[in-house]
């Protein structure tokens, strides 16, 4: 319709990245696991599985078990720690023309500091995001993501430990999504991601037994979309920094409605596993949506929403 | 390792239902019959929408020319739907995924043990191993009726291969599982480590046993496993199994293993 | 397979039911929707449509939308009101060989109470379901159900207002929906109900605006089936009160996770909707499972879950 | 009410697009066939599984013996499955849902005004109109193109029917809205209050516009709604609009409403 170059860019704490598709954290490996289907430097950014102090073996199988338009998985985090990726995985991630985003968890907030700490010198780290829904093994194994003091302890901890810009991702097990974003942006968060999985479970009737070798799995995929808009527009009324929305998006309608709703990026995970072509397809329906309204930037869709 | 696997839309060319409940398709996808190797796999999607969500594993059963060929039995809903899929249907699959049976250069005897539908990858290594090397060829199939013969028959030629069909049902002349005659008929036929390799496919009780066997008898031994998956190219970590040293994707670091690689207290 | 009878009856805070399949408040009206397809006499119990003291009007349209495996809805609570639904909608309840447990919702303690005292005069009430999902307007619209004070509070005035048996409907919008639970057992329910529905929302990208009038909605359906049954299994490792399961259960497979798990006895609303014979096929399934199993009464499946 | 809607296991007996995107089935199911009344509709279960989750509600555009019929646009995933079915599968129905039109004992002249897909139900009671009645008919078809009188015509047979077709392409005589002629064409034909009934069906934005040339002349109108349904059957209160003295069900109170019984500031 318009020959006009479209402008999909967006600046995300500081963060630019020519598009709002963004890889989720766990879904994308470390940058290589859809190298032969996805040329990386066509994404957003992208956002590394999450990585501990020390390498973590993770939960037993059976990890994963499909549901209703969704997925329960139990990974347990495993990953092959802070050193190895730096040294390993590093290495690979630098070659493309996409911000890198580490995803990091701690079981204590001396753990996350450590993190940030270390990820902060290391070369071709656009930015952290931190998970904040992990136990906290210091307090009780509650989550630091459900309790907004407790959030806003470890971002502080883990703002006073970096310069680089810093992504919070909430989990969405809460009564109050609103009031942990709040206090996480009062931490000194730079943008936040929302959401992590919800809790859910699986029971084998044949077996009686758990699906899952861990009982219980994060929910992902479509069956979780409508939470997450919610959850993302609920925010917003909150909060100034921006948002990153995630939770089910499949296609670009998907991503757009939460465009709409004013999240200023998107991230995808599940999806990757259905459709390795899904971010080709999304960008490219978010660019005819523009033309097909005559607009010619991105940012002219971010947050318009009319109540 | 980087995989070469890409997204394909196939057509399916054919379909067949071998005995009741599990089909032979072969698919239009020249790209993906070009690039595939013995013990490789595809993840395949059911149908549009949502539901079910996860593309479905399996492996492949060969290739020829332009086309790719999958046996599979109907399982849940996801192979229940396929059941129903008529010739000329487009498919999306992605593939080739995995790594694939390693065949020495030294191989004297390929052991072939199979067990129910697990047959389908090693049909295909058994296709390979006929077409490229002179060698000794034992097909070891174990089933839980007569009937299942179909599944490998027609593909085994018994000029090939020295084929030994077990029935839990006790149909054929060979009663009770495939491992247990095993042993006998390895010992039998002096087949050892020299030069050997087995190569099994099935349900984990049975590779378990044969894993067992040839442990004993100290033959190289190649298991095809299962696990279920979301990504099926390594992403996810969803497939694991216990491996020594910790655990490995069935999807990427498998699905095909050293049977001594693996921790077989996992089942 | 067996000639014998199976026992298929359950008892829920006294209330005795000749099988565990309730219908779930807001999905079967008053009783009289699904007139034409189903037998009211097969079920183990009717839950009715949530009245308040007032006649409501609900919100208004759009008030429904499809979403993947599941459906929000923003009805608004439209109902008859209390007096209406006495005089004109018990009448037609009481034909039945099937105990009612009136679903009933307020927006202050004063309205549960009195709610609760009217109902307990009447004729053929089996027992009550308190919907606490609502917003309680005098502290300031916060949900009754997602703190456990104000739980216990409400919860406590029903309980001195009457003395049918008494369900409390837990919302599943909670960081901890074992803590609301174990209050609610303390302030004496008899019986818990989880869970309601999760709040949603969805946007329409070609007119910018939300696709329900009220912005938000609840999503039902099975997509939400792993994270309802996750909150029974919670909630029964804190509570001793019979607990009944709902959330996405559209076939007897659905049901069986549920009793498995440990909940007496399961309800099913959107399922309805989309298959209208569901309550037989249900109990159908139910019967083979046990019938396969060799076992002749229910109560031999319920919390068999092995961890 | 209390209505007699079942459900129904029909086959479909024959697919036909009528234009493109728009399709006609006739199907195999007795028992509704003879229920049912014009105005009615079904929930149609559109696949096995979760998704899409909801029954599509549609409007019967006729019954013969023992067949159904149905005229649907596709418009979203649901009808676009729907469109790709073939004859002699099974589809799962329920119904007759809703009310119905009614036809007044002292009725002299109907008058019918169809935009587009709305034609549908109005099929129906044209149908019912010729073999039940000696009356005077009229019927208003509005639609986008000229193609669209594919949709009615054939079933409209101009020795029953005053046959008005407006486009709003101009490729008829009439062009514009077919509002824009209902008022002129009433006024030609005197047709008014004594005796006369309009029954319309099409956007909401026509209807509003119908109800408005109706109460002008004082000409009783019956309307057929549509609304966003979860359950059809009167259950779940989704489907409300407004109505003189509060909310009505779209599904259980309608879909067929008295025109002055409505709030036309709903649209
Ligand atoms: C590498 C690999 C190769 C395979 N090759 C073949 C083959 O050639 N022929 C064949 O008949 N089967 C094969 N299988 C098993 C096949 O994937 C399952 O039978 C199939 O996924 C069942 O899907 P469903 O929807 O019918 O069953 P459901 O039980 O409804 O499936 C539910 C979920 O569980 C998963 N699942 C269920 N059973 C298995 C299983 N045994 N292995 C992995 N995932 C499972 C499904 O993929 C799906 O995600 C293979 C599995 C793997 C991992
Ligand atoms: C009583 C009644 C009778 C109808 N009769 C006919 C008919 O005879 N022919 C015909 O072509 N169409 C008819 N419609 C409209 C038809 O129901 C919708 O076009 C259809 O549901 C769209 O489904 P979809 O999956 O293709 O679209 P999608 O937009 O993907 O559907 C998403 C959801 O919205 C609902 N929806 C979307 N559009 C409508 C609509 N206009 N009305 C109600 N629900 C909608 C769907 O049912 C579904 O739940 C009727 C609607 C009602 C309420
Ligand atoms: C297999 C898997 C592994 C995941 N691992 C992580 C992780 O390591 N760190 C993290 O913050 N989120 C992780 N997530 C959550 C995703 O990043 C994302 O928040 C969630 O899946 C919702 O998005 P989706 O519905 O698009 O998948 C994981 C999700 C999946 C499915
Ligand atoms: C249309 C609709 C109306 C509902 N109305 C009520 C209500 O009045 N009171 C209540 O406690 N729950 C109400 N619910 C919630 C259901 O009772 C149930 O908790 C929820 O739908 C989850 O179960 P399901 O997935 O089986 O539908 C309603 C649900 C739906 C879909
Ligand atoms: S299936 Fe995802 S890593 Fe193997
Ligand atoms: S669709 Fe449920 S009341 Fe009308």
């Amino acid at each position: 319709m318009t020959d006009k170059a479209l402008d999909l860019s967006v600046t995300i704490a500081g963060i630019r990245m020519k598009n709002p598709l963004m890889v989720a954290s766990g879904t994308f490996g470390y940058g290589e696991a859809y190298a032969s289907f996805i040329d990386n430097n066509i994404l957003g950014a992208i956002v590394t599985k999450g990585i501990s102090l020390e390498p973590s073996q993770g939960n037993l199988p059976p990890r994963i078990v499909e549901t209703p338009s969704g997925m329960l998985n139990a990974i347990g985090l495993q990953n092959v720690g802070l050193e190895c990726f730096i040294k390993e995985k590093m290495p690979y991630l630098r070659q493309f023309a996409t911000p890198v985003i580490v995803n990091f968890y701690g079981t204590s907030i001396a753990d996350y500091i450590k993190l940030a700490e270390r990820l902060t010198g290391v070369d071709g780290i656009a930015g952290l995001e931190a998970n904040i829904s992990c136990p906290n093994i210091k307090e009780g194994g509650i989550s630091f993501g459900t309790d907004p003091a407790m959030a806003s302890r470890v971002t502080e901890g883990i703002r006073k430990a970096t310069t680089l810009p810093l992504i919070v991702k909430l989990t969405p097990n809460v009564t109050d999504i609103g009031a942990i974003a709040k206090s996480v942006q009062d931490a000194g968060a730079d943008a936040l991601s929302l959401i992590n999985t919800f809790t859910g479970m699986a029971v084998d009737v044949d077996t009686c037994k758990p699906v899952l070798a861990n009982i219980t799995g994060g929910l992902s995929g479509p069956a979780i979309r409508p939470l997450a808009l919610r959850m993302v527009w609920e925010t917003l009324k909150r909060v100034s920094i921006p948002v990153i929305g995630l939770g089910g998006i499949m296609n670009a309608q998907d991503a757009l409605q939460f465009l709409i709703a004013g999240a200023r990026a998107f991230e995808i995970g599940t999806a990757l596993f259905v459709n390795p072509q899904a971010p080709y397809e999304i960008l490219n329906g978010i660019e005819s949506y523009l033309q097909k309204r005559n607009l010619s930037a991105l940012s002219e869709v971010i947050g318009t929403l009319q109540q | 390792m980087i995989h070469n696997a890409t997204t394909h839309t196939a057509e399916l060319v054919s379909k067949r239902e071998v005995i009741p409940g599990t089909f032979h398709f072969v698919l239009h996808a020249p790209a993906l019959a070009r690039q595939s190797r013995p013990g490789q796999f595809v993840m395949i999607q059911v149908q549009d929408g949502t539901d079910p969500l996860l593309r479905r594993p399996l492996s492949l059963s060969g290739t020829c020319g332009d086309t790719v060929e999958l046996l599979f039995q109907v399982k849940g809903r996801g192979t229940q739907l396929m059941a129903a899929w008529e010739p000329g249907r487009s498919v999306s699959l992605i593939g080739p995924l995995g790594n694939s049976f390693i065949i020495p250069d030294v191989i004297k005897t390929a052991v072939l043990v199979a067990g129910g539908i697990g047959a389908a990858p090693l049909l295909y290594l058994a296709k390979i191993l006929v077409e490229s090397r002179d060698l000794q060829r034992e097909f070891f199939f174990g089933a839980k009726t007569g009937k299942e013969r179909a599944l490998v028959e027609g593909c085994i030629v018994n000029e090939d291969f020295e084929y030994v069909f077990v029935t839990e049902d006790g149909t054929q002349k060979f009663q009770g599982f495939v491992t247990d005659t095993l042993a006998g008929e390895l010992e039998r036929k002096k087949i050892n480590a020299k030069g050997a390799c087995i190569y099994s496919c099935g349900p984990s009780s049975m590779l378990k046993k044969v894993a067992r066997i040839a442990a004993a008898y100290n033959i190289p031994c190649q298991v095809s496993l299962e696990a279920h998956m979301a990504c099926g190219v390594g992403a996810c970590l969803g497939c694991v199994v216990e491996a020594r040293g910790g655990f490995k994707r069935v999807c990427a670091d498998g699905p095909v293993f050293d049977s001594r690689a693996l921790e077989w207290n996992y089942d």
